[in-house]
């Protein structure tokens, strides 16, 4: 970890021992088990509401604690490693950057307390096809008498289930492809012409495809300037990013838990496997590159918190990092507890396939090496 | 490449008379649907098993094995052409799959140790897919160290009583019998004092519970034995020489593992072509993700390169495969393909490679997510990935274990 | 190895136990202290010819022995694991392909028996940049009243130095990019305005730059057609490549069976390093990679010989896989054998060495893999 | 981003104005230039030596140690900002390099080990650069295995006899002082009965031999000892003690290997901008190679995620980096880095990355090929890649060592 401050070391003891104990996995399993279809326990999302974890990145005179990114990475890192499902990330950190980014007082007056007290649950719809591509928005607000009318799709879309607020990245003018012509509107999930397709998903969390059909919206739902929201976006995503790669590393950190764990118990031909050399390299490999990704991880929410230019490499440089350490690690994961490690009644396969589903969301990694080299000018 | 014989021509133009007369042509292309875990589903259900009732009395469903036992009695450029004609025409074999692990690995092995009893008793049977087998090896504690295995055989005069508990035991729930290892003297060290058991399933005795995996459902059971037992003449092979049995056999279990998935008849579409449906090419067909491209190429050429070098081992032997030095490399070569093979597609796929079930996601889009979950054992059963890597370096290179700390 | 006639054992043999005894890489090593300027030993080249090697491919009528590509392989793979230094690759397989492929009845008489009695060394000029470029020639042929006029340069010429006959493609319609307009000429290489500018090479062999300066030919030098010398071209590469992959192959299962000896020989912490599972492990990966690469090299031999129709697609394949293989195993050569493998006085600088000449040469992995997945349509 | 205090504002302002009146103008950015193997060459070596009496006499090339002992005594936020400020200009460090193994290794080992008379004689020369160090650890049959060294030196009253052979002497030739491990207790396992002798180079019975390596010329030597003689007081730490003296240095030699390769005050070209001067980009900027690009991005951002770790490590230590249980980690993550720059490096440069000397090649790329080659010796050299992860899996880890056959 980096040199915490003491409010910072105090709210990660906090959430460690919260997380170990009122949201360990065993929760998230019963949370699959039921089948509740918004992907989260409503009693695990009010505790984080009641221990301020809603406000970490929210100013004050709006309810918040105004902590900063890294504090609020140190929160997901927790929540990652026990998989802790809430619409935390979407909500608090996500949907209060863009406001905190793009929203006029009167928005963040109206919204930043109840993302804060938890009565509003914010989401970012971005995607309108089966990858992350920012660059290509499509969906139609076409300017009427009062306002816009919204017509398009965006898929995968993180807590849309549950979400009581959608942010959503338009096209008010040029075409998919033009970098200009992109509006963010921040409105009511339950605006009339608007219809969800709640998602079944490999990592049982909540996710919809949300259909908009003429759905009429105000100038005063705009999220920063008509036209001119390509770089708001860029810099939601970019939040999203860094702390998504916190709860990457929360979750692969556990991962290597668990593996450490396991060499160091379980015994084959007289000994525990962990005296295999070469599962002790595969470990002593595995700790290197979390100690790497780790690095790049912190790197980025501080950039946010200090606003150093080079954020958006930062923020790409730490998702791809932190995905690829994660997909090695839940892969290793399997492979090192065999075959119990395949069976459901052990936790091993909800790394894997949590593994699977953070990668592509907000760009895999793929994308982001791709964005790298450009903000590199190569 | 290979020229064919006059003969071996004429024998490829009988198969193909006998496969017109014989194969239903609705059955066409339908290998992968109805051959789910071995049971027939599905509309098509009189035309399978008239099918199964051909192949398998013409004894094609085990080409390469003698015919007295209910084989086809062909040898390997014959096997080849019937498989190459088969192919041709969207044919695909149920007995394989029927017969759980008698084809594939039960049987070669009964046809090495078994009795002459033995192989009247059970193969024509496994070669009219009439009956299915299990394998009870690994145990609780006992993975990848087999030889630690702990279910106990006594000798009750005329016959064995079995007590013991085995894992991942695949179809135990609908399989007749099971060839177990089992400790027949536990005086005798590890690998010594262990025998190959051949069970009934269908007894008091014995307690099935499936286990649900990663991926769901799966054909794999727990399986306990509480004084099962087998009869005297039901041992393969001698008396604690069970572990050569067992090796034997799980020589032909990676034999049978070294091919990367064949979906049985169907032609899936082409890695390269689904990529670029979901994720769009340039104008000079280029895919439209320069760093998936060049991944899925590199994948495409280890599939290649595996392709090959399954061809020339079987070149090389003049035909027989079966069993070979090289089974280890190919199982961890088949491995790496078809587990980089899933990897890469629900890369492909994206969001819409994330599905569990319900709507928002097509049936292949939802077959993928399962078989990249369930294909993660293939490095591990079987000889896991580092057994594998074991015995290359001790067996096939000839290195030496380590005999100190280190 | 494949399934071999017994007419190719015995070749396998008899190079096997020639390039054993009498051009083993201590051959190599006198002739790079030597600083000989052609980078091979005249008696080497030789002996090669008189073992016939070089009339492998040629049909008996010109001489040669017609026992085709996976026979030449065969016996290049035997040449590649001793480094043996010699100019049979560039004349004796991929010029006499040139003339086999593109030449006129009274070309494969002129040349061909020159090239198997070694009195005629030949090479393919293609690349003029730093990088193998096939589809970018502008070596410009400007038609004149007799003939052709060549300008322009070609690097990094395979032996280049030694060569007495050169095969140049040049451009002599459209630009650099243009699919037509190439042409494939065949010159003598003391031809007046040719000169030529040895190399000295990391791998100690014969490399040269060539300039073209107002190089007048008649149109009797010209291989196949004009301005439709792309396909010869790809062709002649094709087989170059084929070749080449067989001989990486040869370097790297020598460097293989150097690893595994020490592997078996060298004493750390009271044993044998071989026993030790990360190091019996790494050696298993490898054994594998080299099974594999072996399937690609000799299936690509083969495609050759039986004139299939992915021929490109395997020579791609080949070349690609005994890189990336050679790659791998050169640099694990050096890295177990430790701070003898640094040293001058061991062989595996010299394997290291040549495998990083190699994997240029003809085209790289990068090339290939982005040709082969163009072949494949994506 | 962290905030200074004016104190350190204040010594950043001191730095400077120092450094502005004692730089010499003429050096900036010929560090890498000047200090081949630690000699000066070239025209610029009166500035050269002026610089580095000045830079000496301020204990600044050791800027963190004692000012007792010749050094700067500066702490670490300080030694940053001389960093910085050094930088900044294109100052450089001859010291560090000069000193041979002294500042980076046996320097701090003689600071923790050493007794005040063998801190005054030792380190003050150090500091102003006036004595090379080498060290005597591996032998031809002890490389990553230290501890079966058999060089051995007996008690002869007032001294030590030293009798036997060191490799990889690192700059024997031109040092005034070996720091050798030694065996002073046959009788004793392995790790005990070790002792670390300093030696006096300059002697009858020390004989040097160049060893040429892969990329040419090299640093290193063999060294040999025929009856060499220490006096009794330079054994630093305990008689036989010397397995854990030698162990403190290697942490020490660790740590100043963490850092990717630092060319010494100039800025090189970035590697992506080399690229696309040899392999040309498209019209949006691109590298014309796709395939090289992706593994250009993957590496630069390797290097940049071992540059934040550096950083974190410091952050974590509040400064103190110098030995942590993070070197093994850094070694390597330093290794890959280093070693894959110089890969790529070679593959943009194509045919032009080939070149040993003469004619068709220009300077940077023949130091490219060097570069690459005696490059290989990082993942070998300072404990293998394999040893440093042997110290992660066990020291780290707390994995056990293997204790059976397997």
């Amino acid at each position: 970890m980096a040199a915490l401050t003491e409010e910072q070391t105090m709210i990660k003891d906090q959430a460690q021992a919260w997380v170990t104990e009122q949201a360990p996995v065993a929760k998230f399993r019963a949370m699959r088990d039921s089948g509740v279809e918004q992907g989260f326990q409503v009693e695990t999302w009010q505790a984080m509401v009641d221990m301020g974890w809603t406000g970490i990145i929210v100013p004050e005179q709006y309810g918040g604690s105004d902590l900063g990114y890294l504090t609020f990475g140190i929160v997901l890192e927790e929540t990652g490693k026990h998989l802790t499902a809430s619409p935390l990330l979407a909500s608090a950190l996500v949907g209060a950057s863009a406001l905190l980014l793009g929203g006029t007082e009167a928005q963040k007056q109206a919204w930043l307390p109840k993302v804060v007290d938890g009565s509003e649950i914010l989401t970012l719809a971005v995607d309108e096809g089966p990858r992350h591509a920012p660059n290509v928005i499509a969906l139609r607000a076409e300017k009427t008498a009062d306002g816009f009318s919204l017509t398009g799709r965006k898929t995968m879309v993180l807590e849309g289930g549950a979400a009581t607020t959608l942010i959503v990245a338009t096209r008010t003018s040029g075409s998919a492809g033009d970098a200009g012509g992109i509006t963010v509107f921040l409105l009511p999930a339950d605006t009339a012409g608007i219809s969800r397709q709640v998602l079944k998903t490999a990592d049982s969390r909540g996710y919809a495809n949300i259909d908009f059909e003429g759905v009429i919206v105000g100038e005063d739902a705009i999220l920063g300037e008509l036209d001119q929201g390509a770089g708001l976006l860029t810099d939601i995503l970019d939040r999203g990013r860094a702390g998504l790669a916190a709860e990457m590393l929360g979750t692969a950190a556990q991962a290597f838990a668990m593996n450490l764990d396991y060499l160091k118990t379980r015994v084959q031909f007289g000994q525990v496997i962990g005296a295999f050399q070469a599962l002790g390299h595969r470990a002593a490999i595995l700790f290197s590159e979390m100690e790497l990704a780790r690095s790049c991880v912190e790197a980025a929410l501080q950039g946010i918190d200090g606003e150093v230019p080079s954020q958006a490499q930062l923020c790409s440089l730490s998702k791809c990092q932190a995905g690829a350490f994660l997909h090695h690690m839940s892969n290793e994961l399997i492979q090192i507890h065999g075959g119990i490690g395949m069976t459901d009644d052990f936790d091993a396969g909800f790394y894997l396939k949590r593994a699977r589903a953070v990668e592509g969301a907000y760009g895999n990694q793929a994308f982001h090496r791709n964005r790298y080299a450009q903000l590199l000018n190569f | 490449m290979v020229e064919l014989s006059d003969e071996q021509e004429a024998f490829r133009q009988s198969v193909r008379t006998w496969l017109d007369e014989n194969f239903p042509p609705r059955l066409k292309g339908k290998g992968a649907e109805l051959l789910g875990y071995g049971e027939y589903t599905g509309p098509l259900q009189d035309d399978a098993s008239l099918w199964q009732q051909r192949l398998g009395g013409k004894g094609w469903g085990t080409p390469t094995w003698p015919s007295q036992y209910g084989g086809g009695g062909l040898d390997h450029i014959q096997t080849k052409i019937l498989h190459e004609e088969m192919n041709r025409i969207g044919a695909f074999n149920p007995i394989i799959v029927l017969a759980g692990m008698g084809v594939t690995m039960v049987g070669p092995t009964i046809l090495e140790y078994g009795t002459e009893d033995q192989k009247i008793r059970h193969l024509p049977p496994m070669c009219r897919g009439e009956i299915r087998w299990c394998l009870g090896y690994s145990e609780p504690n006992a993975g990848s160290d087999l030889a630690s295995l702990a279910t106990k055989a006594e000798d009750q005069g005329d016959s064995w009583v079995v007590n013991g508990q085995k894992v991942w035991t695949s179809g135990a729930d609908i399989s007749q019998w099971c060839g177990a290892l089992v400790r027949t003297d536990s005086k005798a060290k590890k690998r010594n004092g262990i025998s190959f058991l051949m069970l009934k399933m269908d007894q008091p005795g014995i307690e099935t519970r499936p286990i649900k995996l990663i991926a769901g459902a799966s054909p794999f059971c727990e399986t306990f034995f509480t004084d099962a037992r087998a009869d005297k003449t039901d041992m393969l092979g001698n008396l604690n020489d069970g572990w050569s049995v067992g090796k034997r056999l799980l020589q032909h279990e990676r034999a049978s593992q070294t091919g990367v998935r064949n979906t049985g008849g169907g032609k899936s579409e082409a890695l390269q072509d689904m990529a670029k449906r979901y994720v769009g090419a340039d104008a000079e067909g280029r895919l439209d993700d320069a760093d998936l491209r060049l991944r899925l190429a590199n994948h495409l050429m280890d599939a290649q390169a595996h392709g090959l070098t399954i061809s020339r081992i079987a070149a090389e032997a003049r035909g027989n495969v079966e069993v070979s030095a090289s089974a280890s490399i190919l199982k961890n070569s088949a491995t790496h393909v078809a587990q980089t093979q899933s990897e890469l597609t629900l890369e492909l796929m994206g969001h819409s490679g994330l599905g569990w079930e319900g709507e928002g996601f097509n049936d292949a889009e939802l077959a993928t997510v399962r078989n990249w979950l369930s294909g993660k054992a293939m490095s591990i059963y079987g000889g896991s990935f580092e057994v594998q890597n074991n015995i290359i370096s001790k067996n096939i290179l000839g290195l030496p274990e380590n005999t100190q700390k280190g």
